[in-house]
C-alpha cells in the first residue's frame, strides 16, 4: 500500500476561501465612490436634488419606520421565528404611538405607548408560533389582518369622540424637539448651493444628516448598533441567536429556548411597533387609518436584503429611504439623473466582468444593459409618475440581482420548535 | 360653462313626493374611507347630518371595504333599497355602475350619486361638481401670491377627479403668469389608494416642492394632506386647502399657512338634495354644482388673501359667464 | 488501568446511582426499572440495540427528559433535574449522539452558550472565554481554534468541541453517547487518550458505544441494556466481545465478509480526471485542468479522480469523512456540477446528464444521510417508493402517478426486505432508522440498477438490520450489480469490497488489498500517517 | 384504553375525521372571541349571529357569496401551488390585476367574435399572469434572489405599470370620473344561470372555471408525476435532488403555473361583472387568496371551505351595520378565525402523531416487551 500525501490528518478542513469581505474600509470606499457618481451625474442632468439635505433629511425620516420594521424582523428571525405579521404590529404602533402621545400629553409618551401596542401584536405572535407551534407564516398573516381591523375598530371609540379627531384619524399629536448640530447649519446650505463639484454634495449630505433631526430618528439610528451589540456580543443575544440556529443544541445547555423565544418576538413587535409610531409621531404628526402602506413588508424585504444583520438592514432601509425621497420630492427629475447613474455603475460592473472576472458573456450583458439605461436616460428628459412611483422598488430588485450575494438565514428560521424533540 | 343647478330638468317627470307626514328613511353608502375621513366622505356626511336635524330625518349609514367588486356595491344598494330606506344616497363614483343597475330594479326608490354623471335614470339624481373651476381660482391665488413664481400641486392618488383639480390649478396659476414654474406629484398610483392616507408621503413630496423654490403647494390629497400642511408649516411657506375651509378644520398649529382652500360643497349637495326629497322637488339626472351655482368656490378664512380677493372674484366672473372655459384634463 | 481504577471505586460512594428509572414514550417503554450504578472515577460503558433506551436513560441523567418513576442519586444525594441547566449545576456534562452544534456559530459562541462569561453583567468576555477555551484545549490536546465557525470544521473536530463544551462546564461527571460513531480509529484512540487524563483528574465519564472491542478496551465497567431494562453488569476482563453481543441480541455476531469474487472483465462505470472547485470563486471555465485551478489558487473539492468499477465488482472508498466522498458521490450522481473530467457508465459518456437522466440510466443510490436525501419524512412510504424512481414502471403510466402500481410494489419491497412497519401509509418518519433504511435499500435494488452508490448503508443500523443489508448487496453483486462503496465503519469496507481506494483531501492516495489489510492499517492511511503495507 | 379509542386512533381514517372537527371547533372559538369583544362594545351577539345568518341565507346573497367565492379561490389556489413548494408567491395580486388589465384591453378591441373573444381575453390573462410570475421565478434561479421580496416589489411595478397603462392617451377610456378600458363587447360576456330559487340574479359561469381549477389543482399535485415531483421539492429539497428532480426547473414551473392561475383571478369579474378593467376593478385578491389558502391548508376542498367562509364573512359586513356594529368586526372575526383554525390544526395534528406512533409501536413492540420483560 502507497500512501502518497503524508501531512497531516485532518479532515479537509476549508483554508478560507477567496470569499469577498465587506469590511468598514471597503464600505467607505463604495460610498465614497457612489457620492462622487451621484455628483457626476447631478453636474451632468441639473438635477441638484439629488444630493440636497433636504433628500438627505428625507431619506432618513422614510428609511426610519422601514429599517425599524427590519430590526424587528431581524429580533424575530435571528430567534427563528419568521414575521410576516410586522404590518399589523406596525399598524399597532401607529394607533397606540397616537394614542399614547395624545393621552399622555407627551409624544415620549407615544413611543412608549407604540412599542408597547406592537409589542402586543409580537406577544399574540409568540402565542401562536412558540407556545402553540403553529406555521408561523399563517400567524402573522393573521396578526395582519387583526390588527388592522382592532385599530380602525379602536379609531371609531377613541379617536371620534376627541376635539379634531375622526373615525379615521387622530388629531394632531404633540411634536416632539429636534436636534441640530450647532454651527455648521447655515454653512453648509450655502456650501451645497454652490453647486460645485463633489464638495456641494458632501455639504448637502451633511446637512441632511445634522440638522433638524428628531430625537426619535436618533433613537431609531442608535437601536441599530445598539441591536447588533445585544444580539453579538451579550450573552442575552447569543442565547437568541442559538435559538435561530440550533435550538436544541441551545436546550441541551439549558437555555430555555421558549423564554428567549418569547423575548426576541415580543421586541421584534416592540420594534416595528416603534416603527409605526414614528409614522404616526414624528412622519406624519397625525394617526391616520392605513397609514402604514405596506412598509412592514418592505421592512421584512430590507432584512432579508441586508443578510439578517442590522448594518445590512440599515442599508437596505436607506437605499429604499433615498429612492423613495427622491422620487416623492423631484420625482421626474431626480429619478431621471438616477437613470445615469444607474447606467455608470452597470458599466463600471461589466469593466470588472470582463477584468477582473474574465466572464466574457456576462460583461456582454451588463454592457447591453448599460446602453439601454443609458438609451432612455438620453431620450428622455423626465420620468413619468407613474414610473418614479416604484424607483425604490425597481432598485431593491436591481441591487439585489446585481449583488447576487448568496444570503443566509438562521439555519432554524422558521421551523417550529418542540422542547425535548432533541434526538 | 356650467348652468345652475336649479335650471337642471330630467325628461322625465319625477314621482310624486312621499308623505310628509312619515319620516324619510335615508340610506347613504359611504366610498372607501367612510365617515371620519376628514376629506370627501365627511363632507357628504356633514350634509346628511344638517339635513336629519333640519328634517328629522331616520339614517342609516355603511361603509364600503377596499377591493370590492361591484356586485358587493350593489348588494349594499339593495340592501338599502328593499330594507325601506329612501332615498338612497351613494358617495362617489365608485358607485356608478351599481347605482345605475339597482335604481333600475326600485323604481320607486330615489337615489343620488355624488361625482358622476354617467348612472342615469329616472330616479337617479347625478351630484357632480365642477372641481376644476374651484381649482383655477386657488390656481390664480397661488400665482398671485407666490413670491418666487413656482408653485406646486400635491394630488393623492393620479386618478382622473385628482386630475381635473391639477388641471384647473394649473390652468389658473397660468392664467396669471404663463411662465410660472409648477411642480406637480402623485403620491400612489391606482389601484393603490394608500395616498390618500399617507401624511408622512405628502410632508415629503410637499418638502422637496418648497426646496425646489415652490412657496405656495395645493393639495388635494385627502389624509394625506395633513403632512402638506406640516411640510408648509416647516418651511414657513404657504399651502391652499381643499374640499372643505381647511383653515378652519386643521388642527391651530397648522391652520395659519392655509392661505386659501378649493371648496366643494359636498354637503350642501345632499343637503339640496334631501331638502328637495322632502319637499317633494327632487328632480333626476344632472345637478352640475359650479361655480355659478355655488357648488365650487374659494374661502378667505384668515384673510390672507384678502389683498387679491377682487382679482380671484374677476376671474370667478369670467369662468361663470363663460369667458374663461377650465380644461379637466392636465 | 482497570484493576486500578476498581480498587479506587470500592472505598468510595458512587458517583451515579439509578434505581427504578422507567420511562414510556406514547406506546413504547423506552426505560424500565432501570438499575445503574457508577463508580467514581471509573469509565462506565452502556451497551445495548438500536433503541434499547441507551439514549433515553442518558437524556434523563441529563435532565433533558424527566422519569416517569425512579430515583436519580449524585454522590450520594437525590436529584430532581427539570432542566439540562440543572444538571449541569449537578456538575453532568452531555455529549449527545448526534451533534449539537450551531453551525453557523463559532466554536467560542457553542462552547460558551448557556454559561456564558460575562464583563459588566451583560456583555460577554471574549477575552477571558477565548483563554479559558484555549487552556482547555491544550490541557487535554484538544487542538480546537476558538473563533473558527463551526461549519467548517470536520467530524473530529466537531467531536473535540462537544467535548470541549462540557469540560467548560467543568463537570465531573460525562456522558458520551456514541462518540466513536463518526471516528476513525486513529481518532478514537486520540480520543480515549484523553478519556484517560479525565478519569486520571477524578472524572467520571459514562460511555455508550456499538463497538463492542472499543468498550473492552476503555471501559472499568459495563452495563448491557435490553428493551429498556438492564440486562446485565460485567466487568470488561470477564467477557469477550461475542458474549457481549450475545447479551446484547442473543445471537451471532454476524460478520460482513465476502466468499468468492464475482468481479467481470465487464466495466460499468469510468471515472478520469474527475475535478471539482470548491464554490466561491466565481464560476470556473469547464475542462480546466486541476493544475491550472491549482496555480490560481483555487481549492479543490476533488482532484484528479480517476478509477472503474466492473460488473460485479464492489469499490470500497475509505477516508475520513469530509474528504470528498460526498462531493465525489454527488458528482457521479449528477446533484453537483464538476470542473473537468468524464464519467461514463456501461460505455456512454453521462458527464452531461441530469441526475435524473442517470438514475434512469440505471444507477441506485443508497445516500449517507438517508434524512436529508432519501426520503420523505413526512410522506407516506408507498410515495417514498416512487422517489427517485418517478419516471419508471410500476409507479408511473406516462405523466400520471399509478397508485396502485406503487402501493403493490411498496407492499413487496416490505415483505422482501423485512421492513416492520404496520402498513405502507404510514409516515416514513415513523419507521426506525433501520426500518427506513432497509426501504431504502429496497426502492434503489427495485430498480434493477447496473450500479449502485451506497454510502455508509449500515450506519446506526442495529445489527439484525445491518446482516439482512449486508445479504442484499451480495446477492446483487452475485447478479453483476457493480457497487461503489463509501462506509466509516471499516470491518463493513474491508469485508465487502473487492478492491479499496482510500481518499484524503479529495485525492486518490492509496490503493488497498482488502484481502490483506487489517482495520488499523487502512486507519493510519486514511489519515495520511505515511505507514507503507 | 376502551376499544373506541382504539378504533378512533387506530383505524379509523383520522384526516376524514379532523379535517371536519377541527376547522368548526375553530369557528366556533371564533364565534366566542367575536361575541366577547361583542358583548364589551355593547351589542348582543345573538342579534348579530341571527342577522349574519339570515342575511346570508337569502338567495341574493348566495349567488353573491358564490361569485366572489369564485375570485378567492382561484387566487387561494395560486398562492397554494408556490406554497406546496416552500415559494411564497406574495405577488398573486400585482399578476392579476396586470393580466386583467392587459386582457381586458384586448377583450375591448373585440379583435375576434364571441366565444373566441372570451377565449382569448382569458389566454392574454394566463399568459401575462404567466409571465410576470416568472420573473420572479428567474430571478430566484438565477440570481438567487428571494421570491419574499421580488414578489412584493413586482406588486409596486405592476401598480406602477398598470397606473400607466390606464391612462386616456393609452388604454383607458374616460367617462366622466372614471377611467377604464373599452368594454368587452356583449357577445363575449361570460355565462351565468339563475341556478339559486328566489332571485334573479346569476351565478357566474367562472364558479364552473374555478371548481375546475380546483379539481385541476388536486390531480396535478396529487397525480401527476410533476405534481409529485412539486410536493417532493417543498418536503425536502435536497431529497428531491437526489431523486432526480430539477429544483431549478420546477421553480420556474412553479411559478408560471402560480402565475398563470392568477390570470384568472381577475376573470370572474372582467367577463362575469364589470366587462372592463376601471378604477373600480378589485385590488387586494392576492392578499385575500395567502389567507385562504393558509386557512385551508392548501388543500383543494379546505380552500373551498375556506373561500366560502370568507366571503360570506364580506358579504355579512352590510348586516352587521345595518346593526350599527362596526364593519371592522368582520376583520377582526376573520383574523381571528385564520388564527384559531391553525391553533386547532396544530394541536389536532400532535394529537395525531401521538396516536400514530403509539398505533405504530404498539403493533411493532407487544413481542418485544413480553420478551424484554422476560429477561
Ligand atoms: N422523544 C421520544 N418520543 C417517543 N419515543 C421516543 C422518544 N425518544 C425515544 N423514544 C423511544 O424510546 C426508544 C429508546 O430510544 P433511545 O434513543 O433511548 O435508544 P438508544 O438505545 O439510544 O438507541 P440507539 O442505539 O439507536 O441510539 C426508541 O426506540 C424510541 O421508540
Ligand atoms: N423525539 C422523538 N419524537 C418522536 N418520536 C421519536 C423521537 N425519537 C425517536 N422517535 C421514534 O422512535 C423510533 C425509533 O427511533 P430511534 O432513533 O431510536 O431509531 P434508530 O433505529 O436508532 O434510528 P437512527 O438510526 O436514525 O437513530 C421511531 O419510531 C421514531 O419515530
Ligand atoms: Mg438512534
Ligand atoms: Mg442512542
Amino acid at each position: 500500500m502507497t500512501a502518497t500525501d503524508v501531512s497531516a490528518g485532518k479532515p479537509v478542513a476549508a483554508p478560507p476561501a477567496r470569499r469577498f469581505k465587506l469590511t468598514f474600509p471597503v464600505l467607505l470606499a463604495g460610498l465614497a465612490g457612489l457620492v462622487i457618481l451621484l455628483s457626476v451625474a447631478r453636474l451632468v442632468t441639473g438635477a441638484h436634488d439629488i444630493t440636497s439635505g433636504g433628500t438627505i433629511s428625507a431619506a432618513l425620516g422614510l428609511a426610519v419606520p422601514i429599517g425599524l420594521a427590519g430590526l424587528g424582523g431581524l429580533w424575530s428571525e435571528r430567534a427563528g421565528v419568521v414575521n410576516i405579521g410586522l404590518e399589523g404590529m406596525m399598524i399597532l404602533g401607529t394607533w397606540f404611538g397616537a394614542w399614547g402621545a395624545l393621552q399622555f400629553h407627551s409624544p415620549w409618551a407615544g413611543v412608549v405607548a407604540g412599542a408597547i401596542g406592537g409589542a402586543i401584536g409580537g406577544a399574540i405572535h409568540a402565542l401562536a408560533t412558540v407556545t402553540f407551534g403553529v406555521d408561523q407564516i399563517i400567524s402573522g398573516v393573521a396578526i395582519n389582518i387583526v390588527g388592522l381591523g382592532f385599530t380602525q375598530y379602536l379609531s371609531k371609540l377613541v379617536f371620534s369622540t376627541m376635539k379634531g379627531g375622526g373615525a379615521k384619524q387622530s388629531p394632531r399629536v404633540p411634536t416632539m424637539g429636534t436636534f441640530d448640530v450647532p454651527g455648521i447649519g447655515q454653512p453648509l446650505l450655502d456650501l451645497q448651493n454652490k453647486r460645485w463639484f463633489l464638495v456641494s454634495d458632501v455639504a448637502g449630505i451633511l446637512h441632511g444628516i445634522t440638522q433638524n433631526v428628531s430625537f426619535f430618528t436618533i433613537l431609531a439610528i442608535l437601536l441599530v448598533p445598539l441591536s447588533f451589540y445585544l444580539l453579538w456580543r451579550t450573552a442575552f443575544g447569543l442565547r437568541i441567536r442559538s435559538c435561530g440556529e440550533r435550538p436544541v443544541a441551545a436546550e441541551s445547555l439549558g437555555v430555555n429556548v421558549y423564554l428567549y423565544k418569547w423575548i426576541a418576538v415580543i421586541v421584534s413587535g416592540g420594534l416595528a411597533g416603534l416603527g409605526g409610531a414614528f409614522l404616526s409621531l414624528i412622519a406624519a404628526g397625525i394617526y391616520r387609518d392605513g397609514q402604514t402602506g405596506g412598509r412592514g413588508y418592505i421592512g421584512l424585504a430590507a432584512m432579508i436584503f441586508g443578510n439578517w444583520r442590522p448594518g445590512g438592514l440599515a442599508g437596505g432601509a436607506a437605499l429604499f429611504g433615498y429612492t423613495d425621497a427622491l422620487q416623492l420630492r423631484q420625482g421626474g427629475t431626480s429619478v431621471h439623473a438616477l437613470l445615469l447613474v444607474v447606467a455608470m455603475l452597470l458599466a463600471a460592473v461589466a469593466v470588472y466582468q470582463l477584468v477582473r472576472q474574465r466572464r466574457n458573456r456576462a460583461a456582454l450583458v451588463t454592457g447591453i444593459a448599460t446602453i439601454a439605461v443609458f438609451a432612455v436616460f438620453a431620450v428622455t428628459d423626465t420620468v413619468p409618475d407613474a414610473f418614479t412611483s416604484f424607483t425604490p422598488h425597481l432598485t431593491t430588485l436591481l441591487v439585489l440581482s446585481l449583488a447576487s450575494q448568496r444570503l443566509r438565514m438562521p439555519a432554524a428560521d422558521g421551523v417550529p420548535y418542540r422542547r425535548g424533540q432533541a434526538k | 360653462g356650467g348652468s345652475d343647478a336649479k335650471d337642471e330638468t330630467s325628461a322625465s317627470a319625477s314621482s310624486a313626493a312621499p308623505e310628509a307626514k312619515a319620516k324619510a328613511k335615508v340610506g347613504l353608502a359611504y366610498d372607501i374611507g367612510g365617515r371620519g375621513d376628514q376629506s370627501f366622505n365627511d363632507a357628504a356626511a356633514a350634509g346628511l347630518d344638517k339635513a336629519k336635524g333640519e328634517f328629522g330625518l331616520e339614517t342609516k349609514e355603511l361603509e364600503t371595504a377596499p377591493g370590492e367588486t361591484d356586485a358587493q356595491k350593489e348588494e349594499r344598494l339593495r340592501l338599502l333599497a328593499s330594507s325601506g330606506f329612501n332615498p338612497v344616497i351613494a358617495v362617489g363614483f365608485a358607485y356608478s355602475a351599481s347605482v345605475k343597475k339597482v335604481a333600475a330594479e326600485f323604481p320607486d326608490v330615489k337615489f343620488a350619486i355624488i361625482d358622476d354623471a354617467d348612472a342615469t335614470g329616472p330616479n337617479v339624481s347625478n351630484l357632480v361638481f365642477a372641481e376644476e373651476q374651484g381649482s383655477f381660482l386657488v390656481g390664480a391665488a397661488a400665482a398671485l401670491k407666490s413670491k418666487k413664481g413656482n408653485v406646486g400641486f400635491v394630488g393623492g392618488v393620479e386618478v382622473p377627479l385628482i386630475q381635473k383639480f391639477e388641471a384647473g390649478f394649473v390652468a389658473g396659476a397660468k392664467a396669471v403668469k404663463s411662465d410660472i414654474k409648477i411642480q406637480t406629484k402623485y403620491l400612489s398610483q391606482p389601484p393603490d389608494f394608500t395616498g390618500f392616507n399617507d401624511p408622512a408621503k405628502g410632508k415629503t413630496a410637499a418638502q422637496g416642492m418648497y426646496d425646489g423654490g415652490a412657496d405656495v403647494v395645493y393639495q388635494a390629497a385627502g389624509g394625506s394632506g395633513g403632512g402638506v400642511f406640516e411640510a408648509a408649516k416647516a418651511a414657513g411657506a404657504m399651502a391652499i386647502g381643499v374640499d372643505s375651509d381647511q383653515a378652519k378644520t386643521a388642527d391651530a398649529a397648522v391652520a395659519d399657512v392655509i392661505i386659501t382652500s378649493m371648496l366643494k360643497k359636498i354637503d350642501v349637495a345632499v343637503y339640496d338634495f334631501l331638502k328637495n326629497f322632502t319637499s317633494g322637488s327632487v328632480k333626476a339626472g344632472e345637478s352640475r354644482y359650479d361655480l355659478k351655482a355655488g357648488g365650487v368656490d374659494f374661502s378667505t378664512t384668515g384673510g390672507k388673501i384678502d389683498d387679491i380677493k377682487a382679482q380671484l372674484d374677476e376671474y370667478k366672473q369670467k369662468i361663470v359667464n363663460g369667458e374663461i372655459t377650465v380644461p379637466t384634463t392636465p | 488501568m482497570g484493576e486500578a481504577a476498581i480498587t479506587t471505586a470500592i472505598a468510595t460512594d458512587p458517583a451515579v446511582e439509578l434505581t427504578g428509572i422507567t420511562k414510556r414514550f406514547p406506546g413504547v417503554i423506552a426505560n424500565r426499572d432501570v438499575r445503574l450504578s457508577v463508580a467514581k472515577g471509573h469509565i462506565h460503558a452502556i451497551v445495548g440495540e438500536n433503541g434499547a433506551g441507551k439514549s433515553t436513560l442518558m437524556k434523563i441523567l441529563y435532565g433533558m427528559q424527566r422519569p416517569d418513576e425512579g430515583e436519580i442519586r449524585i454522590n450520594g444525594s437525590a436529584v430532581s433535574f427539570h432542566t439540562p441547566g440543572d444538571a449541569i449545576g449537578a456538575g453532568i456534562g452531555m455529549v449527545h449522539q448526534h451533534f449539537m452544534l450551531a453551525d453557523n456559530l463559532t466554536v467560542l459562541e457553542n462552547v460558551i452558550l448557556g454559561s456564558e462569561p460575562r464583563k459588566g453583567g451583560l456583555a460577554i468576555d471574549f477575552g477571558a472565554a477565548r483563554k479559558k477555551i484555549r487552556e482547555l484545549s491544550d490541557a487535554y490536546g484538544l487542538g480546537v481554534e476558538p473563533d473558527a465557525l463551526v461549519e467548517e470544521l470536520g467530524v473530529g473536530d466537531r467531536q473535540r468541541v462537544e467535548i470541549l463544551k462540557v469540560l467548560y462546564r467543568g463537570a465531573r461527571i460525562l456522558i458520551l453517547d456514541e462518540p466513536t460513531a463518526v471516528l476513525v480509529p486513529h481518532e478514537v484512540d486520540e480520543l480515549f487518550d484523553n478519556l484517560r487524563v479525565l478519569v486520571r483528574e477524578g472524572l467520571t465519564i459514562l460511555f455508550i458505544s456499538h463497538k463492542l472491542d472499543e468498550v473492552l478496551k476503555v471501559a472499568d465497567a459495563i452495563t448491557v441494556i435490553r428493551r429498556g431494562t438492564t440486562v446485565a453488569s460485567v466487568e470488561p476482563s470477564g467477557v469477550t466481545a461475542r458474549k457481549l453481543a450475545e447479551l446484547m441480541v442473543g445471537s451471532e455476531l454476524p460478520s460482513p465478509e465476502t466468499r468468492e469474487s464475482t468481479v467481470t472483465d465487464v466495466v460499468t462505470l469510468e471515472v478520469s480526471g474527475l475535478t471539482m472547485a470548491a464554490p466561491g470563486h466565481g464560476p470556473v471555465p469547464k475542462g480546466t485542468s486541476a493544475e491550472q485551478l491549482k496555480a490560481d489558487g483555487v481549492r479543490l473539492l476533488l482532484e484528479d479522480i480517476s478509477f472503474t468499477i466492473h460488473k460485479g465488482e464492489v469499490l470500497g472508498i475509505a477516508g475520513v469523512e469530509g474528504n470528498g466522498q460526498a462531493e465525489l458521490v454527488e458528482a457521479i450522481m449528477g446533484m453537483r456540477s464538476i470542473t473537468a473530467g468524464t464519467i461514463s457508465l456501461g460505455g456512454a459518456d453521462i458527464t452531461a446528464w441530469s441526475t435524473l437522466k442517470r438514475r434512469e440510466g440505471g444507477i441506485g443510490f443508497i445516500p449517507e444521510d438517508r434524512h436529508r436525501h432519501g426520503l420523505l419524512l413526512e410522506a407516506p412510504l408507498w410515495e417514498n417508493r416512487i422517489l427517485g424512481h418517478q419516471t419508471r414502471e410500476p409507479n408511473v403510466k406516462g405523466v400520471w402517478i399509478d397508485r396502485a402500481g406503487a402501493r403493490k410494489d411498496t407492499q413487496r419491497i416490505v415483505d422482501e426486505y423485512d421492513v416492520r412497519t404496520p402498513g405502507i401509509d404510514v409516515d416514513a418518519a415513523a419507521l426506525s432508522g433501520g426500518n427506513q433504511q432497509k426501504l431504502i435499500v429496497g426502492r434503489e435494488m427495485s430498480g434493477e440498477p447496473v450500479l449502485l452508490i451506497a454510502s455508509h448503508p449500515t450506519r446506526g443500523v442495529d445489527v439484525g438490520a445491518q446482516a439482512a443489508i449486508w445479504d442484499h448487496l451480495r446477492n446483487a453483486r452475485a447478479a453483476g450489480l457493480a457497487v461503489l462503496l463509501i462506509s466509516a465503519d471499516l470491518d463493513e469496507l474491508i469485508g465487502l469490497s473487492d478492491s479499496l481506494k482510500v481518499i484524503l483531501r479529495g485525492r486518490i492516495v492509496a490503493d488497498v488489498d482488502p484481502g490483506a489489510v487489517t482495520p488499523e492499517q487502512l486507519g493510519s492511511a486514511m489519515t495520511g500517517a505515511g505507514e507503507d503495507t | 384504553m376502551s376499544a373506541f379509542m382504539e378504533r378512533l386512533t387506530g383505524r379509523v381514517k383520522l384526516d376524514g375525521v379532523f379535517a371536519i372537527v377541527a376547522p368548526v371547533l375553530a369557528v366556533v372559538f371564533a364565534g366566542l372571541v367575536t361575541s366577547v369583544v361583542l358583548l364589551i362594545a355593547g351589542n348582543s351577539p345573538a342579534d348579530a349571529f341571527t342577522t349574519l345568518l339570515d342575511q346570508g341565507s337569502t338567495p341574493r346573497i348566495i349567488v353573491l357569496i358564490l361569485n366572489t367565492s369564485a375570485a378567492y379561490y382561484l387566487s387561494a389556489v395560486a398562492v397554494a401551488i408556490g406554497f406546496r413548494m416552500n415559494l411564497f408567491n406574495i405577488g398573486v395580486d400585482g399578476q392579476y390585476r396586470l393580466a386583467a388589465l392587459l386582457a381586458a384591453a384586448v377583450g375591448g378591441a373585440g379583435l375576434l367574435p364571441g366565444v373566441l373573444n372570451s377565449l382569448l381575453v382569458v389566454l392574454v390573462a394566463v399568459l401575462v399572469g404567466a409571465l410576470w410570475a416568472s420573473i420572479a421565478g428567474l430571478l430566484k434561479v438565477t440570481r438567487g434572489v428571494s421570491e419574499v421580496i421580488s414578489t412584493i416589489m413586482l406588486n409596486a411595478i405592476a401598480t406602477g405599470l398598470t397606473g400607466w397603462l390606464l391612462t386616456a392617451d393609452r388604454l383607458g377610456v374616460l367617462s366622466g370620473n372614471a377611467i377604464g378600458t373599452t368594454p368587452i363587447p356583449e357577445d363575449a360576456h361570460a355565462p351565468g344561470w339563475a341556478l339559486i330559487p328566489g332571485t334573479p340574479m346569476q351565478v357566474n359561469s367562472f364558479l364552473i372555471v374555478a371548481i375546475i381549477v380546483g379539481v385541476g389543482y388536486a390531480v396535478l399535485l396529487n397525480r401527476t408525476r410533476f405534481g409529485f415531483n412539486l410536493r417532493a421539492t417543498g418536503r425536502s429539497e435536497p431529497a428531491a435532488v437526489a431523486s432526480g428532480v430539477d429544483v431549478k426547473r420546477m421553480v420556474i414551473s412553479a411559478m408560471v403555473i402560480s402565475g398563470a392561475v392568477a390570470g384568472l383571478v381577475g376573470m370572474p369579474e372582467l367577463l362575469g361583472g364589470s366587462f372592463q378593467y376601471s378604477l373600480n376593478f378589485p385590488a387586494g385578491l392576492g392578499f385575500t387568496g395567502i389567507a385562504i389558502a393558509l386557512l385551508g391548508r392548501n388543500n383543494a376542498v379546505g380552500m373551498a371551505v375556506g373561500a366560502l367562509l370568507w366571503a360570506f364573512l364580506d358579504s355579512s359586513s352590510n348586516a352587521l351595520q345595518i346593526l350599527d356594529i362596526s364593519k371592522e368586526l368582520v376583520d377582526i372575526m376573520k383574523g381571528v378565525i385564520v388564527l384559531s383554525v391553525i391553533i386547532a390544526y396544530e394541536l389536532v395534528h400532535r394529537y395525531r402523531t401521538v396516536a400514530a406512533q403509539r398505533r405504530v409501536s404498539r403493533e411493532l413492540a407487544a413481542p418485544a416487551e413480553v420478551e424484554g420483560a422476560a429477561v
